[in-house]
């Protein structure tokens, strides 16, 4: 298969087609709309079902397989925000503290991208490391807060960076992914396994409703891509494609698995619009919020989940062969 | 039955700022506060939530002179970079001492 | 078996008891009540569940074997306005708005009546078209356009009929039915079934969830129906009996399957309580929705749930046999 | 802090107006609204939703002269055939130039 | 536009009250009411819900009369025992006879 | 294995640490939230599905099995306010109206606690009487009624004891509970087994959301451990300690099992902290919800959940030994 087959094939997928669907109901102007509380319970769920399953898996890994990819994923994200605001100052125009706060969501990963990249390649019958759940936690919270650091060496900067990083660190996101990764951790697969048909038999479909509902949340954001200009939307594009080569490359170099090092090359690849978001609206109040949400959420989210997954795929198997 | 008038500060705001906006509250003196779920638009529009529009309405009955402190503070640490209004008016409360 | 055991049979299956829970409950006055956001993200789940149905199904049917149904479905929808308005009218003494409306209500279809009849029909092991979901969808819009219509030819019709067009077409029911259908026909049995043990695993149970809501929304009705009179609630009666006699001939001109001329003829005879009133209120804001909801919701769905559903099906055994 | 008197519309009203009822303030000069869900009950009652009392709470802070023309509009579109109800108060604003 | 001004009771209480109030209500002569969700922080805190600060906020328009008749009523019911506040100010209405 | 290492044991389980999880996030301040409806929705889905569990085994006990433990229920409900209510006046000095309200708290039942026995017991492969969830129901109300009378030949005592007593009957924890009992017994096994997927299938797992909001719950209520002071923290513990051996004791005199006796001993152990407080806010309106409240929820919930439900097991072999 070339890349465009691979692309037809993954937009073929229920995942995919509920996030299109999405699309197009917000473009029909139709009131289908995701009752709130539906939201954050898919949200709730999600986030815990994939910190157990990443648990149970880190259970039975001895930490020297560990210790590695771990390292590579945090160094990963220290790093990212650097050269994204650099990229973003220099090339962009953009002002420090929107640099900053676009770089904090870049840096950072987005755990549904992660979720529709394993869900792509469990049913591609591409096996990875067990513990990938874990690394979204680490790689999920280094880069906002070296962003907001960087942010603080300008003059814009005001708000107070320790309450944003206890804002990040106790953020539901992490708090759901650490605390699932713990209880799988602890109680083990056999502890786990009554509770597998919740946690496991529904993760897909409860991700098709997900993604309907990101298709909606998107669509009703797509008004603002003319507001945040060319430069961001190529951004948007091809920072996901230089991120995806770094991920795989640093996979490579921990001695991760080809399927590990797609997975990687997929988180390093998405943009946070959840806890990111949320932690640089208190740290750094003059980022304008429309610059980095519009950009991870209406062009690098739809983009990873249509072209990036099944290229960063392929993309590891060539580095691999 | 026997009211007094006090001032009702009311705050809509987008929902990440609940937690900040309560807890300056307490601060200025409420001695309480009501928050009611709400979404809407308005000429800014810029949010944090990937849910759109998703905002709180936080109701305070407080003496007028608080009233003013909260009006002076929301407006000068929220206006500038948040989707924020403020407004005030007068109710009739009964057991007005229960407020401050 | 004779209606009355069957009668008896459906009555004791949960679906059909949690609806009667539902109503119990609110006669005792019962704080039970569901959260809103639950009747939101059910009727979601329970809609995109059967279009997704249907659209696997649809993806293995020839053209050839899906025309005659679908044409004599739209058909029905279409026709059926015109006599439900002439009786209302003539016979009933409503106004032309408000005969209008509740034949907009009773052209078109209740999907729940719809997933009942079809969960009566896998428990009694009786085979149907598998495309049965996509002309759920097919008749819920023609007889609202129909009775819309002819509403304007009557004086008191205010409103823009493409207005409430539009607002059928993407209303969230016929969006999720249909896009539903579209993603289960693009990927087919084996991309559906992952998301299987969501879809169809829980549907059952989801039903009888959403059949509890049911009963207490209905229970909370019963009230309004003094104020409809004795003519619509015969009208609620004996129009489903009329409307399945027609549907089961329909489906038998059609060349369609006996179980699948029980689900037409459950169709027919239904009325919708989610489509047609948020079109109708728009569009014909004069007509007394306590008419046409009342009856939909009162009278007929508790009719065809308890005794129309084994009926027709009895009713389509006789005429097949 | 300086503040001006503005008006603030509520309008109380069946959930399947909320959008016609949004583009009609838009249309008229409001500038922002809020939505509150809601639930009541009212002297008519009648309401398409089967849902039993889902109403929505639009609140718009306008001047006057808008909340006059909103207030009309609203009795007159919508009291003959609709659970709806509409109202006006008086609030303070602070940055009265925000709101049209 | 013809408006008269009439009397907005305000209830704010724990969530387990919501139908007796409501009782109370139409007993004493309030022709309807709007129910918001809220949660809330107050002096007492103390409530049933283990949903921690599950409140309701109920709004009725009413004669100046029966919002007297209602403030009282609440709080010589539920003021010692209940998490409630009541409070009232006037607005103007449209169609002012629909309000008992 | 000695008392220790069952607590230890138990407290591996997900569905305990899912309670952990949900304390330390508030502990740590987290914005984890758990949207109101979710809450709802869980609580109806349990009582339900627990219902319906209990409804299909008494469709297949005879009578004769089941008149002795339903009548122990009802008397050990109806005495256990009785001492309660004697202690808290006696020992603690609490008000006859607060005693009243605490004594209803532990004289009912908390339906979450016996779901979490009953699942330690699954998962320990030990059997007990199918219709256990009966007699959850059963036990429920009386402590509530014999409380609330009791509390009435006090002076403090205002408001209407009927209504009290139709708002305990007519709960909805009552009516989803007796509901799905009726439901489950007239549809029998085979009837219930389409919506066994949903009901039995992901129990385990909902209970684990469940648990995750009642640690949060929890974890918000212990700043009032401060105002109830040590005597009520006391009650607390030891009360569950002394029921559940009467409750053990009672089910050995009714010829019941030992995991029924377990189970028995964890219901007499539990305080309710939905039925009750509702009802007694009603009812003794003068009561100070903080005490019983905080010392069913904060002090008596965890304190059978992580030591109880494992010691009343033992205590039940050591008894039936
Ligand atoms: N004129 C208005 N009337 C009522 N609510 C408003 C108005 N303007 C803004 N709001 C509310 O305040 C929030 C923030 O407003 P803004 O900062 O203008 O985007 C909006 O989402 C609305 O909920
Ligand atoms: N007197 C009132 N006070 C407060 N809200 C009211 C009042 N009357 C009506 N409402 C609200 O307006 C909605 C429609 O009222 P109605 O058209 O009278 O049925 C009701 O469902 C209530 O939410
Ligand atoms: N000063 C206040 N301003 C606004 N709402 C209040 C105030 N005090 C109390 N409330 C609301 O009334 C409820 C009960 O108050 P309390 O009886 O003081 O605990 C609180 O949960 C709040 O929702
Ligand atoms: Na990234
Ligand atoms: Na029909
Ligand atoms: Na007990």
């Amino acid at each position: 298969m070339d890349a465009f087959e691979l692309v037809q094939a993954n937009l073929l997928s229920p995942v995919v087609l509920a996030f299109v669907l999405g699309l197009a109901a917000t473009r029909l102007r139709s009131d289908l709309e995701f009752p709130r509380d539906l939201y954050s319970a898919l949200a709730i769920y999600l986030l815990l079902a994939v910190g157990l399953k990443g648990g149970v898996s880190l259970s039975v890994t001895p930490l020297s397989e560990l210790w590695k990819p771990a390292l590579a994923t945090l160094a990963l994200g220290a790093a990212t925000p650097v050269w994204c605001i650099a990229i973003l100052q220099q090339l962009g125009r953009f002002s420090r503290v929107d640099a900053a706060a676009i770089a904090a969501h870049y840096g950072s990963v987005s755990a549904v991208t992660f979720l529709a990249a394993s869900s792509y390649l469990d049913a591609a019958k591409v096996g990875y490391e067990g513990f990938m759940p874990a690394l979204v936690a680490l790689l999920e919270v280094p880069a906002i807060v070296v962003a907001l650091l960087l942010a603080r060496r300008g003059e814009a900067a005001s708000g107070s960076a320790r309450a944003a990083l206890r804002e990040v660190l106790t953020g539901k996101s992490i708090v759901l992914l650490v605390g699932g990764t713990l209880i799988g951790l602890v109680s083990g697969k056999s502890g786990v396994a009554p509770v597998a048909p919740l946690f496991e038999g529904l993760f897909r479909g409860a991700l098709v409703l997900f993604l309907l509902e990101m298709g909606l949340v998107t669509g009703r954001r797509l008004g603002d891509l003319k507001r945040v200009g060319p430069f961001l939307i190529a951004f948007g594009v091809v920072m996901p494609l230089v991120h995806a080569v770094l991920g795989i490359g640093v996979a490579w170099l921990a001695g991760m698995s080809e399927g590990g090092a797609a997975l990687l090359g997929v988180l390093a690849a998405s943009a946070s619009y959840i806890a990111a978001p949320a932690a640089v609206r208190i740290a750094l109040p003059s980022a304008n919020p429309t610059f980095s949400l519009t950009a991870s959420l209406a062009v690098t989210f739809p983009f990873n989940l249509v072209v990036g997954i099944p290229l960063y795929h392929e993309l590891a198997q060539r580095i691999y062969a | 039955m026997q009211t007094v008038p006090l001032k009702r500060v009311t705050i809509v705001a987008e929902a990440v700022l609940e937690r900040h906006l309560t807890a300056d509250l307490e601060r200025l003196g409420a001695r309480g506060w009501t928050v009611l779920e709400a979404r809407g638009s308005g000429s800014r529009g810029v949010r944090a939530d990937q849910v759109a529009g998703a905002n709180v309405q936080i109701e305070t009955l407080v003496q007028p002179a608080t009233a003013e402190r909260i009006v002076e503070h929301v407006a000068r640490q929220y206006f500038d970079n948040y989707a924020v209004i403020v407004y005030v008016d007068t109710v009739e409360v009964v057991r007005g001492d229960k407020y401050a």
